[in-house]
């Protein structure tokens, strides 16, 4: 009996390879991030603060992880009788099985999921960035302008322009024009993979799409575009905050650094807008009487005896008196040994730096993933 | 621990309230903020769960809004379930119906009957131990005793212990009786309000301490009915606190420092659980000078903090001094502050500038959202 | 209906349980059982959830344990949430704290204050009907009304509504007071209980109530204020029941045999949530002769029954006769028995063979658990 | 910290073709039962009862309706933070896409999901049976008897055992043969489908089954005889009560019918061993003054005017005074109008009989299975 009905579709099933180590076991959105979090934690907590009821979670790549840390949807209030959170797997049926071959094919798969639903608007969300946004927002733009797609775009420096999906409009908004990966971008508004479709509208041309043997299926690369010949009303929407696609080793180091970062614009305090996370149940963590602390973040469960500065840490870590860890992501249930010193660092979870052992120089300008077998330099 | 249900009950713990200044005003002891981001009763609650536990009856007491805020629907505990799980019994409020442990166990004879548990396990959560119950539940159930009695054995030169229950054990070892220590002995054995009773026998006891009309809180009636039954004990060895007063209270959270204290607590039993806040990890300026101190999520470290407890969402300002001190959540030290041997309970904060010393036998106690200010 | 939190208050329900024979004894009025497997309040907070409100408190007045036993986490409804959900309020046992529903509103000024919703729904679940909440919400936001009173228009030509809330209202319907029928009108407008008020109005109005110390109710503490404040009115034009004693209650649990009336409160509002009980389906044997009768799960049904209300898990022995009869939960007719015009409370029977008959105008009740027999 | 820990794997992926009109839309699992069940829900609920308390659901065959129906597992209790209840489709890894392609291979894709739970002891179930099972009672035969697995066996008509896989055995209950479909059975104990396994043995013998590329992967025809071939601890655990695997049109219509059977061993009415499903939370159904309903189940939300006899009925029935039902099983949500006569018939969901029509003669041996589109004649 709710007007207005929302259901998201957060596309969770990317590998994210350039993530090379990060991503071994698990999917790119299970990836952990910001001390306490993974990122789709961002995704999901977005719609639990936008309330938005129904969420569906398309996932397909080394799910487990994933699902451990989704479990019911709990940690986002999704756990509902009716409604709530559902996972969306690739299944067969009597013509056999068919795997998600692009973005547009998970969603035309789940017709049937929405058909049950019977929602007026479906979001397109992606499990894989770092944001905070009211989607109710998009969604009054979206109904304002009478809108068949509203697309949420943000400004990106020129440089970096050609790396997007530039979207060229008019005046008002409206979308005269996609630009995939320009060389010569006409201006750098990027699509940020978020669309506000009317259910009706997408439905036809989900299944217009699965029809078409040339199509990859994609959202950017086909239907939207198909949509825009045919002269559908598309807007964009212009979205002003922190927003980061972790794509790469680099990135993801970054957009960690940002958080302690005092002119960061992801303000993780504003209790309006919480990121909501699986709890892992471990006490505070503990700073002994020679620990030196600087400029960092650290998580429950971890006992700090050594010298940390400018570094982001998970939960259950454990510093020796002694050790040095600097401008380093340090992932849960690591251990670093007294002399150790690392710097610049991302160390992966449950690793040990060995007694004396030294990662990396300030301002050597690398990047050092360090794994159980040893580290490697981006 | 299957076919064992667990209940928790004050004792006479509701007595001691006055204790503890003006912290239990508005909550039960058992709800008393501990360790950073818990309440005493999730350990006693944790333990359960943790050794298989999956039906709990809390005896809430009056101050229930608290109790019924905190452990709400179970969730924290997965004990948000369709069959067996949480349930909450306040007192009550007939003027008919007699006051105290036996008269508000015998109010749910229908909860012990509907159970198909015939084990009962009954804890004080005023007792904070990480007791193997595993092993004593086979021992109970080994012996096919009728009660098995869990206590600890105190070294007591400084009368820490004075008024605490004792078991009076015979030279086998064997129960005698219940008493208390006057603190006469160096060493005693202290009865930790922890009990395994076979159901059948429990219920025995509040009828006929209910037909007799002698015994408020199931002590007495054991007492008063000793010879009945069965009785064995089991020793616990590891740490234990005891919670009756505020300094009792305010040296066991500092006892935390210790690491030995803190992994058993923490750590020996399983986790302990507790309502969630998702506050995001705390964050240590480039001026913080932190040194032996448990702090939870969610605070700003900006100034200075030695020997500290510090619960969730704390605010410490630039050049603020902070010493032997308990920081419960969301409270606030601002800048230059200096905040010596004191309790700040939950919302309180201490303004710019201000000076706070309390003494480490009777440690200064802010009152819940008061906001102490510069004359 | 975002932006509004659901309130559930007893308003001065709590004196007429007196007028319930035993059925009120261990319960109060909002928990009796409706409608073959529901409690009244049942029909309340499944309209209010259906109209998309998501936090809902309930203040339970003292009989809380049946209370915490039904709604408990709120599963049902959807409300065990991690944030809004369902909130539970029973009263405070201080000594200092005052009686009554605007103390108790006093008392939780904190969850107000909390809530991000803005606007206030109000509800004394002692009425039954199914308002559209939507239609009156947009109304009120509308108009940008302090409070909407919602009432139903009543020809009561025998006097039945008597003693009931009446709205009083000018030529042009706009709102002037709350007064009391006392049936000297064929028609009069009855307040339903139900009242939609801006947050900020609420309480404004409970805190001059607590500083005046003049109003014990919300409803006194608005005539008292009524000329400070923009009131609105809306009508609800279906059917509505009161329940305020014995024989309300048994005829409106019997007018759910009027087709009209069922599908109304059991559909028009979008299904009905309770606590499921996993019966299996009723089973009618070869004997069995059933008329005009609303059974529920998991009965076996070998008698004859006509013009009944029939619970979840209700046995019906052969050859036994029941009619115009409200068999609760569990409760057992035995073979041979013949019970006319009777209240079976859950888990009592009736033994083989006997012969119970009430009237219409003041039906038979068989206590909770009682087993009558045969001399 | 709880012992004998006792992870179920519960195949929920079968299709059941030969239900023919009945799994059109759902797999084998979600087809309704017995007035308001699915047939999963016997399984699922035993594990409830039986305090199992971590279960993975393998799915595979259009699992809409029945992830619908599981939810997140309230009606059975499982809906846990830690543990409880997981669906277990096919996934993907960098080595692309697998569909499960037996029983043995379902297990051994989710062998990930097994070792983080780190069971002692793995239980096999399908969701395709009717039977209530205590089975901590097969876990204790297998404890007592120190066995590798413990297979479930039950007696059938001598003239079926063809049908079924045949457990030969010592007299001390000790596997000495598999017996898959034999022609000339020596006894008429069959298995049940339902294995109680000791997780590492089962784990070395699923690694060795994958790489078998001879094997079909499935328990019986390939596993278990290869475990007794190594001489492996194998015992039968005789299962005495209600069993049936409806498998067919007809056994479909025989087992509902069982359960108005004055001697049906299946009690439904044991408060002991409820069977739990998902409530529709309708109100309680009404039986008219013209009503005459006789030897019949009947569930919430039906309204019966015309007269009913030796029937099953499901939720939201209207029967029109006048129309008459007879040793039928009636789905959800039908109407049968006035002066209509059915007879012997299973009328499936949201059907119309309409006035005047006539389906089948009492005692003329047939099934008749109702659909939108008309009936068909089994």
């Amino acid at each position: 009996m709710v007007e207005n009905k929302v259901v998201a579709m957060l596309l969770a099933g990317g590998q994210g390879s350039r993530l090379k180590a990060l991503t071994r076991k698990i999917a790119k959105p299970a990836v952990p991030f910001g001390g306490k979090y993974r990122i789709i934690d961002f995704a999901l907590s977005n719609a639990t603060n936008s309330r938005i009821s129904d969420i569906g979670i398309l996932t397909q790549y080394k799910p487990f992880q994933l699902n451990t840390h989704i479990g019911i949807g709990q940690a986002w209030d999704y756990d509902r009788n009716v409604g709530g959170l559902r996972v969306l797997p690739p299944f067969t049926s009597e013509d056999g099985g068919r795997w998600y071959t692009g973005t547009a094919n998970a969603i035309f798969e789940n017709i049937d999921y929405l058909d049950e639903l019977n929602p007026q608007y479906v979001l397109i969300l992606s499990g894989d960035h770092i944001y905070k946004m009211d989607y109710r927002q998009l969604l009054k733009e979206h109904q304002e302008k009478g809108a068949d797609v509203t697309i949420s775009v943000i400004e990106v420096p020129w440089e970096e322009a050609p790396r997007f999906g530039i979207i060229n409009t008019d005046q008002d908004n409206k979308i005269v024009e996609f630009d995939e990966k320009p060389k010569n971008p006409k201006n750098n508004m990027a699509s940020m993979g978020i669309y506000m479709f009317n259910w009706v509208e997408l439905r036809k041309y989900l299944i217009k799409d699965s029809k078409n043997p040339n199509s990859e299926h994609d959202f950017g690369k086909n239907v939207l575009p198909d949509m825009l010949n045919d002269g559908k009303k598309m807007y964009s929407w212009n979205f002003k905050g922190y927003w980061k696609d972790v794509g790469t080793i680099r990135s993801y180091w970054e957009a960690n650094m940002d958080l302690i970062d005092p002119d960061n614009e992801l303000n993780m305090y504003d209790k309006d807008w919480r990121i909501y996370t699986r709890n892992r149940n471990l006490p505070p963590h503990y700073l002994s009487r020679s620990s030196k602390v600087r400029n960092s973040l650290i998580n429950e469960g971890c006992t700090v005896k050594g010298e940390v500065r400018n570094s982001v840490f998970f939960s259950d870590i454990y510093i020796e008196k002694g050790a040095k860890i600097n401008n380093s992501v340090v992932l849960s249930d690591s251990i670093v040994e007294a002399g150790a010193e690392v710097n610049n660092a991302i160390i992966l979870e449950g690793v040990t730096v060995k007694k004396g052992d030294k990662i990396g120089e300030e301002g050597d300008g690398n990047i050092y993933v360090v794994t159980k077998k040893g580290f490697t330099i981006e | 621990m299957e076919n064992c249900l667990g209940i928790i009950t004050m004792g006479s713990m509701d007595k001691q309230e006055s204790n503890f200044g003006p912290l239990c005003k508005k909550r039960p002891i058992y709800m008393l903020p501990f360790g950073g981001r818990y309440r005493l009763i999730d350990f006693t609650i944790s333990n359960m769960v943790n050794h298989g536990i999956s039906t709990v009856a809390v005896y809430t007491g009056d101050k229930i809004r608290s109790t019924m805020d905190h452990l709400g629907n179970g969730k924290p505990w997965d004990l948000n379930r369709r069959f067996n799980g949480l349930f909450l019994y306040p007192p009550l409020h007939n003027s008919s119906s007699r006051k105290g442990e036996i008269a508000e166990l015998y109010s749910t004879l229908d909860f012990f009957n509907n159970a198909k548990d015939e084990n009962v396990l009954l804890i004080h959560p005023n007792y904070l131990g990480s007791v193997n119950l595993k092993e004593a539940y086979a021992e109970f159930i080994e012996k096919d005793s009728d009660m098995t009695l869990i206590y600890k054995k105190k070294v007591d030169p400084w009368g820490q212990y004075v008024n605490c229950d004792k078991l009076i054990m015979d030279k086998n070892n064997k129960f005698k009786n219940i008493g208390i220590n006057l603190g006469t002995e160096q060493e005693f054995n202290m009865y930790i309000g922890m009990i395994l009773l076979k159901k059948k026998v429990l219920l025995e006891i509040v009828k006929k301490a209910i037909e007799d009309g002698e015994s408020t809180y199931l002590k007495e009636a054991i007492i008063a009915y000793k010879h009945e039954y069965k009785i064995n004990t089991y020793e616990f060895k590891g740490h234990i606190e005891v919670i009756n007063d505020l300094k009792n209270f305010y040296d066991a959270n500092l006892n935390l420092l210790s690491k030995e204290i803190s992994q058993e607590l923490f750590f020996s039993g399983g986790p302990v659980f507790t309502k969630t806040k998702d506050e995001p990890s705390t964050f240590y300026s480039e001026d913080s000078q932190v040194y032996n101190s448990l702090v939870a999520n969610g605070c700003i470290i900006e100034g200075t903090v030695e020997n500290c407890i510090v619960f969730r969402g704390v605010k410490i300002g630039k050049n603020a001094i902070v010493k032997n001190s308990i920081l419960m959540q969301k409270s606030v030290v601002h800048d230059n502050a200096i905040v010596v041997n004191t309790i700040m309970d939950k919302y309180s904060s201490i303004g710019e500038g201000l000076r706070i010393t309390g003494n480490s036998s009777m440690p200064y106690v802010v009152e819940k959202s008061k906001e102490l200010r510069k004359d």
